[in-house]
């Protein structure tokens, strides 16, 4: 089975006497994000982050179904992250490694169960049918900080997708193509994201945040702080690794709050940029349509 | 939902009661605790534990720095502190302080007795499971060869290694070498050591308390049953490996560990390993030297339960302790049974109580 | 949903008559199977958990050839935590149908499992001295026979004692311990208290945090929150289990003291030399 | 309805050997290729390397429909890479639907029924751009089309590189596949159709995908329809161009 | 060098015009990578790149950049210490290749007493000795006819960067200011900044320094020149920024 490779020792010691030097390797400041691109397909519900040589990309679709029977009312909405050996051959088709099934989890609880979603909104007809709404969520590259990318692209799919426009009339649901009716957003509520902390030194004393693979793989420990931007969290992950001060994580928390306001604000700028290029594509969509008939 | 009280525990009693008393005047506020204000709670067993009968992990055992670090315990420069790392008991060697866990995996010493199990054959070695951390290993060249051959060993040798010993077989041997991981290298070349056959094997903990085998003078023996009244053998071989594995046999004279004093001389060595030193095959053993092979090992698993340590002077106290508890209740298959409440007799008539 | 917990107000005592700085009754046993290389078995509360622990022991060869009887191999069902040169320590926890009202059972492929698995093998990893032991596996098996809250610190604490009667080295306990908070996740309700300890009803209807540190010291091994909670309420929360981490430490440290007497008592090990030596 | 022009990007992805992304015909399609890397013990080919091929649906877990297609791959790519080059090893491509095309007048279903080839020309293309990328010695390159016979009163019309609509009233779909050397690698075919149907699809396949290689002007006589093969090589050669920028 | 101003681009499977075939009348042609002999006389590309002739050599290859790194005889490389077995390192080229073996003893004056002692995870600059596509490579740290090191052996310290293959090529040109167009480390040796590099042809590039920050700003003027195909001029601009930026 390929093996991912580990860093070198020289790496290693070398990395550490650049962090003790206040360095890291790619000159960022050990709070500062790498360049970070997102981008949204011609369909509705695709994003496409980059962040540094890290890419993601969300695809959100919906199909009307049968609700669970013990939820009548409720949607159905699913996360789905299958980590491919395109992101790097370590990882097995059908055999979720560790870090997926936590990656998994932790987009589980920062959008699901953070109801971010309003899945009592995506019920057609209670006990009979509703939406169902999947993201599934695409690694094609792996270089460090799959979590806050992976969020990221997750949330802003959702945000970005419009479900077919549906009427009821008496008893009858008529659900519209996408050329009888504009498709609708989805109803959301919060938008949560979430910011990794990695912890270095042998009192994990030294944090950096969007840590490349090697600074991934050269960490003592980490915490991923998933909150919105009015400061509600929504998750909090440290699990094991060296302990770390519990004032140094109250620190990363209110450091998380602004990096989050941050990426909401890139991301609502982002939406209303593509609104805007649609609106002007979508009249001429509809144009050239008619023509064509 | 109706409110549940529960009554508290006896052990929990003192540090919950204490922990009321500290924080009661404060409990209507969230300001009775915060991050910084606690640190006073960090090492708490600093001094005021210096009666007590063990130490625990985390636990400082000093701040001078005269002492050195040994086994089970680990420093920090800044205090300069001895902390134990685990659970036991304090011993001191010269300036050296050591603690003795309560209960651990065995650790292998140069020249421990151990009985051990085979796990892995490869091309020149076995792996024998120990109950060590890792898997000894025993290399062919440290066995005895049939017929006591002393010579180089050879492709032929390495091609039927099985014919020597082979997956799951058991054998005596002792630890030869160690590694820098502490994994143990065995050897066998003794007439003390080798295969072991007709008899039955237990395992109990290895190194530490809870009636665990200790190290000791001898650590295998030869048990008199003739007391029993059995016939046939008058004899059994007991080995207690030091690694908490234990053998108890039927003797055969002039052969296996128990030889380890009446052993032949240097001359003989040819005569005595025969070829039959590797054989799987169990001999006949009488009906009686079975039954008392097994109150042998009740014996043993006795004093474990109950706590008690397992050396030549228990085994054979015990022995004749459950021959006489037999004795007394008359004869039967059920006096080799010694669990439970006649367990707890033996091992109270053992130790007086 | 009606909040049970909404009472508290009136009087300052929680659904099962706690007030806010009291830790359910918690009762601990070590070495409780004869056979384990450590055990334990603790309740916090009515959360009660066993715990078995194996090793260190060879692990099994990369590439499955050999390994054998060494000791049990980590099986695919479980997670591991790796040391650098050091043993590999593999977490499986079973929980046991009838562990919930609703006896709804969870496979061990379940991702909450695997990610409870997670938390705790690489929580120990970050406390034992796992070095001494390379090319070793320390595996830890842990079944939850009955759920009321706080199960992930109740699987800290116990896999905590079975390690210590297992011998292994650390630096110190690993203890965990929840905190929750009478507020909703809105910003107001200045007047909410910190809870310790929750119990299952309780961690259905607030927010919590579970919260495992090395020792009684501020040192965070482990911090899991999965509630909706503001921002600024972390730190109270954080402190009140930082907190409660120091007494389970002490209640821990009690049932290792008690046994360890015993058996010296009993002459099983050897008195322990005095350490009254240091003075000199 | 003009089809879009092909685009591809070359060895963007970091962590994979060689990488590629590549539109066509309303799909995109990301492919890596790692190799050759090493390969598990009991999947070891002595002599050969194991070329092994995922393609991974853009929404949904894969399913037949996609294990159908990787074996078509497989099968395919393996005769154009030199796998006697590296043997014990592993080659491994790995294929991600991005984008495939929507029929606006039919709201999407998860569990598509629908029919496996349209998308495969975008695969085999994606994959062999992946290769090139990776530097995996080829014996030759391969270029792919998809055809729908559409039967319009009693005469039956081939549309090369067809829609989705058109494929939904068509009543045969065809794949072939001709490496660079002209010779028929790959077909696949589906529906009701004659012999007559099918060489005529074979013939304006050929057409399609092997374009005479002394014409220079290929866009006037391929019409509408893109020139793959033409369009790989002149990928390939700004990709060249830009790496040995400093030459 | 190469003699033909025109760049000839190739793909695999084209035909090679004979004119671009060397024909010396006495040393052999020799093919370089890229290139597959299909006897009696037939020459065929396998990958996508330059095809470039030295008439003087008598030799054909086909020049390109990407892809994993393949070892062959000769090859200086860096390589990381997996594990040691009895008579052996075993040593990682490239992630998720197989091992290189190095024979304890093939380091400069290493008998059975003073070998070196390498733990897992340590760096070692070694040439290839034995490639093939059947075996694991093997490496040796010690010129076998002279005994001497000749640079090779343990890298104690610094750094380690992963480089292209085309990059690690350019830098290990004899002439890599003229012929490789790679300036910076000359540049930044010439603001009076002291440090040595070893580089590895498989995209390894390990730099040690007194100084901390003067390794980063090799490691990232070199990293960024590869990434952004920087030209002479661009690249002298980059040391200038580093430099001023880290002091």
């Amino acid at each position: 089975m390929p093996r991912e490779a580990e860093p070198s020792l020289n790496e290693k010691a070398f990395f550490l006497q650049a962090l003790q030097d206040g360095h890291r390797l790619d000159g960022r400041k050990f709070e500062q994000f790498r360049q970070l691109d997102l981008q949204f397909g011609d369909q509705y519900g695709v994003a496409d982050v980059t962040l540094g040589k890290t890419r993601v990309l969300a695809k959100v679709s919906a199909e009307v179904t049968v609700p669970y029977p013990d939820r009548p009312f409720d949607g159905i909405f699913t996360i789905t992250t299958e980590l491919s050996p395109m992101a790097s051959p370590a990882f097995e088709v059908n055999r979720p490694t560790e870090q997926e099934v936590l990656l998994s989890r932790l987009l589980e609880k920062t959008v699901r169960r953070s109801n971010a979603l309003d899945t009592e909104s995506l019920c057609l007809i209670a006990g009979q049918k509703v939406w169902s709404i999947r993201v599934d969520l695409h690694v094609l590259s792996h270089d460090g900080n799959l979590m806050d990318a992976s969020c990221l692209a997750v949330v802003a799919a959702l945000r970005h997708f419009r479900k077919p426009d549906t009427s009821m009339e008496g008893e009858t649901l008529t659900i519209y193509t996408p050329a009888e009716r504009e498709p609708v957003p989805l109803s959301w509520l919060h938008t949560p994201l979430c910011i990794t902390f990695s912890f270095y030194g042998d009192e994990g004393e030294m944090t950096l945040v969007d840590t490349t693979l090697l600074e991934e793989q050269l960490k003592v420990s980490s915490c991923t702080i998933s909150l919105n931007k009015h400061g509600e969290i929504c998750q909090v992950a440290k699990l094991g690794g060296t302990p770390v001060d519990a004032v140094s994580l109250v620190q990363c928390a209110s450091i998380a709050l602004q990096k989050v306001k941050e990426l909401s604000t890139l991301l609502d700028q982002k939406l209303a940029e593509d609104s805007k290029r649609r609106n002007k594509g979508g009249l001429l969509a509809e144009l050239s349509a008619e023509n064509a008939r | 939902m109706p409110i549940t009280i529960l009554p508290p525990s006896v052990a929990q009693e003192p540090t919950r009661s204490l922990y009321q008393d500290g924080s009661q005047s404060d409990s209507d506020s969230d300001g009775g605790v915060d991050l910084d204000g606690d640190v006073s709670m960090g090492r708490p067993t600093k001094r005021a534990r210096r009666d007590e009968a063990i130490v625990t992990p985390g636990e400082v055992i000093t701040e001078d720095p005269q002492w050195m670090r040994g086994h089970g315990t680990y420093t920090i420069p800044e205090p300069p502190q001895i902390i134990s790392s685990v659970a036991g008991t304090l011993s001191k060697t010269n300036k050296l302080l050591s603690v003795r866990p309560l209960r651990a995996r065995y650790t292998p010493e140069i020249g421990d007795l151990v009985v051990g199990r085979i796990v892995e054959v490869q091309a020149r070695r076995w792996r024998v499971d120990v109950g060590a951390a890792l898997l000894a290993q025993l290399p062919l060249s440290a066995i005895n060869l049939p017929g006591g051959i002393q010579r180089r060993r050879t492709e032929t040798d390495e091609l039927q290694i099985r014919t020597f010993f082979s997956e799951g077989e058991l054998l005596v041997a002792e630890v030869q070498q160690l590694y820098n991981d502490g994994a143990a290298v065995l050897h066998t070349r003794s007439l003390k050591y080798g295969k072991l056959r007709n008899g039955v094997f237990m395992a109990v903990t290895g190194t530490g308390g809870g009636g665990g085998v200790v190290r000791a003078r001898r650590q295998a023996f030869t048990l008199d049953i003739s007391s029993s009244g059995a016939e046939g053998g008058e004899k059994i071989d007991v080995i207690l490996g030091v690694n908490g594995y234990i053998w108890i046999s039927k003797h055969i004279e002039g052969e296996g560990a128990a030889a380890e004093s009446s052993g032949p001389g240097i001359t003989r060595i040819e005569e005595s390993v025969g070829l039959n030193v590797y054989s799987s095959q169990n001999d006949s053993i009488p009906l009686d030297t079975m039954r008392e092979i097994a109150r042998t090992r009740g014996v043993i698993t006795a004093l474990v339960e109950n706590g008690l340590r397992v050396d030549e002077e228990m085994v054979t106290k015990g022995y004749q302790e459950a021959v006489e508890m037999a004795r007394g209740e008359g004869e039967g298959d059920d006096s080799l049974w010694l669990g439970g409440e006649k367990g707890k007799r033996l091992a109270d008539a053992l130790v007086g109580r | 949903m009606p909040l049970d917990t909404s009472t508290y107000n009136l009087a300052l005592l929680r659904v099962d008559g706690r007030r806010w700085n009291d830790l359910r009754r918690l009762h601990g046993q070590i070495r409780t199977q004869a056979a384990a290389d450590g055990s334990s078995y603790l309740e916090m509360g009515n959360t009660k958990v066993m715990c078995v622990v194996t090793g260190p022991s060879e692990s099994a060869r990369r590439g499955g050839a050999g390994g054998g009887a060494g000791g049990p191999a980590a099986s695919s069902s479980s997670s591991t935590a790796t040391t650098p040169n050091g043993a590999e320590i593999a977490v499986t926890i079973v929980t046991g149908g009838f562990s919930t009202v609703d006896r709804k059972k969870r496979s061990r492929t379940d991702k909450r499992v695997q990610e409870l698995q997670a938390g705790v093998a690489k929580a120990l990893a970050g406390a034992l001295h796992a070095h001494l032991y390379p090319r070793s596996t320390i595996a830890v098996s842990l079944h939850v026979l009955s759920q009321d809250g706080s199960l992930l610190a109740c699987l800290v604490n116990a896999s905590t004692l079975a390690l210590v009667d297992a011998g292994v080295p650390m630096t110190d306990y690993l203890v965990a311990c929840t905190a929750g908070s009478t507020s909703g996740h809105g910003a107001g309700d200045e007047g909410a208290d910190p809870l310790l300890d929750l119990n299952g009803q309780e961690e259905q209807e607030l927010p919590f945090l579970t919260l495992g540190t090395l020792g009684a010291t501020d040192r965070v091994a482990l911090l899991v929150c999965e509630s909706r909670v503001q921002v600024g309420r972390l730190e109270g929360m954080m402190a009140v289990a930082a907190d409660g981490c120091g007494h389970i430490r002490a209640a821990l440290d009690r049932i290792v003291r008690d046994k360890g007497a015993q058996m010296v008592r009993e002459g099983a090990i050897a008195k322990g030399e005095s350490i009254g030596m240091d003075l000199d | 309805m003009a089809s879009h022009d092909p685009e591809a990007r070359l060895s963007h992805l970091q962590s994979a050997d060689g990488s590629a992304t590549f539109s066509h015909a309303g799909y995109t399609v990301v492919g890596a290729v790692n190799g050759p890397i090493e390969v598990q013990r009991r999947d070891e080919l002595p002599e050969e390397a194991v070329v092994d091929v995922i393609v991974r649906p853009a929404a949904g877990v894969g399913g037949t429909r996609e294990r159908h297609l990787e074996s078509l791959l497989q099968s395919t790519l393996r005769q154009i890479i030199l796998i006697n080059n590296f043997p014990r090893t592993l080659i491994q491509v790995t294929l991600q639907v991005t984008v495939s095309p929507e029929n606006e007048y039919v709201n999407a279903k998860l569990s598509q029924a629908a029919t496996n080839l349209p998308i495969l020309p975008t695969l085999i293309q994606t994959a062999l751009l992946a290769l090139l990328s990776a530097a995996i010695p080829l014996t030759a390159t391969v270029t792919a089309a998809v055809l729908a016979i559409v039967a319009d009163d009693g005469a039956s019309t081939i549309i090369v590189d067809p829609t989705a609509r058109e494929i939904q009233v068509s009543r045969s779909l065809h794949v072939f596949a001709f490496t660079s050397r002209d010779e028929l690698l790959l077909n696949e075919s589906e529906g009701e159709f004659t012999m007559q149907e099918w060489d005529n699809a074979f013939a304006t396949a050929q057409r399609q995908c092997c374009p005479a290689p002394t014409s220079d002007d290929v866009d006037m006589e391929g019409g509408s329809q893109a020139d793959l093969k033409n369009f790989t090589r002149s990928t390939l050669e700004t990709k060249t161009a830009s790496d040995l920028y400093w030459k | 060098m190469a003699t033909d101003s025109e760049m000839v681009f190739v793909l695999p499977g084209d035909g090679i015009d004979a004119s671009l075939i060397p024909t010396h009348p006495k040393r052999p042609l020799r093919l370089g990578p890229g290139l597959r002999h299909i006897p009696p006389s037939t020459i065929v590309p396998t990958i996508a790149g330059q095809l470039v002739t030295d008439h003087k050599k008598n030799s054909l290859w086909v020049e390109y950049n990407g892809g994993r790194y393949i070892p062959a005889v000769g090859d200086l490389v860096i390589g990381q210490v997996d594990r040691s077995a009895a008579d052996f390192y075993y040593v990682a080229l490239s992630d998720y290749s197989s091992n290189a073996s190095l024979p304890q003893l093939a380091f400069e004056m290493a008998t059975k007493k003073t070998r070196p002692n390498l733990a897992t995870g340590a760096l070692v600059y070694a040439r290839v000795s034995l490639a093939n596509r059947h075996m694991d490579p093997e490496l040796e740290c010690v010129n076998s006819s002279t005994g001497k090191a000749d640079g090779l052996g343990p890298l104690v310290g610094g750094m380690l960067y992963s480089i292209s293959l085309g990059m690690a090529r350019r830098l290990l040109m004899r002439k890599s200011v003229e012929e490789g167009r790679v300036v910076v480390l000359e540049e930044l040796g010439a603001l009076g900044l002291a440090f040595e590099t070893a580089v590895g042809r498989n995209g390894k590039m390990w730099v040690n320094s007194e100084d901390t920050k003067t390794v980063l700003i090799v490691g990232r003027a070199v990293k960024e020149t590869d990434e952004g195909n920087l030209t002479v001029d661009q690249q002298k601009k980059l040391v200038r920024k580093l430099v001023k930026e880290m002091s």
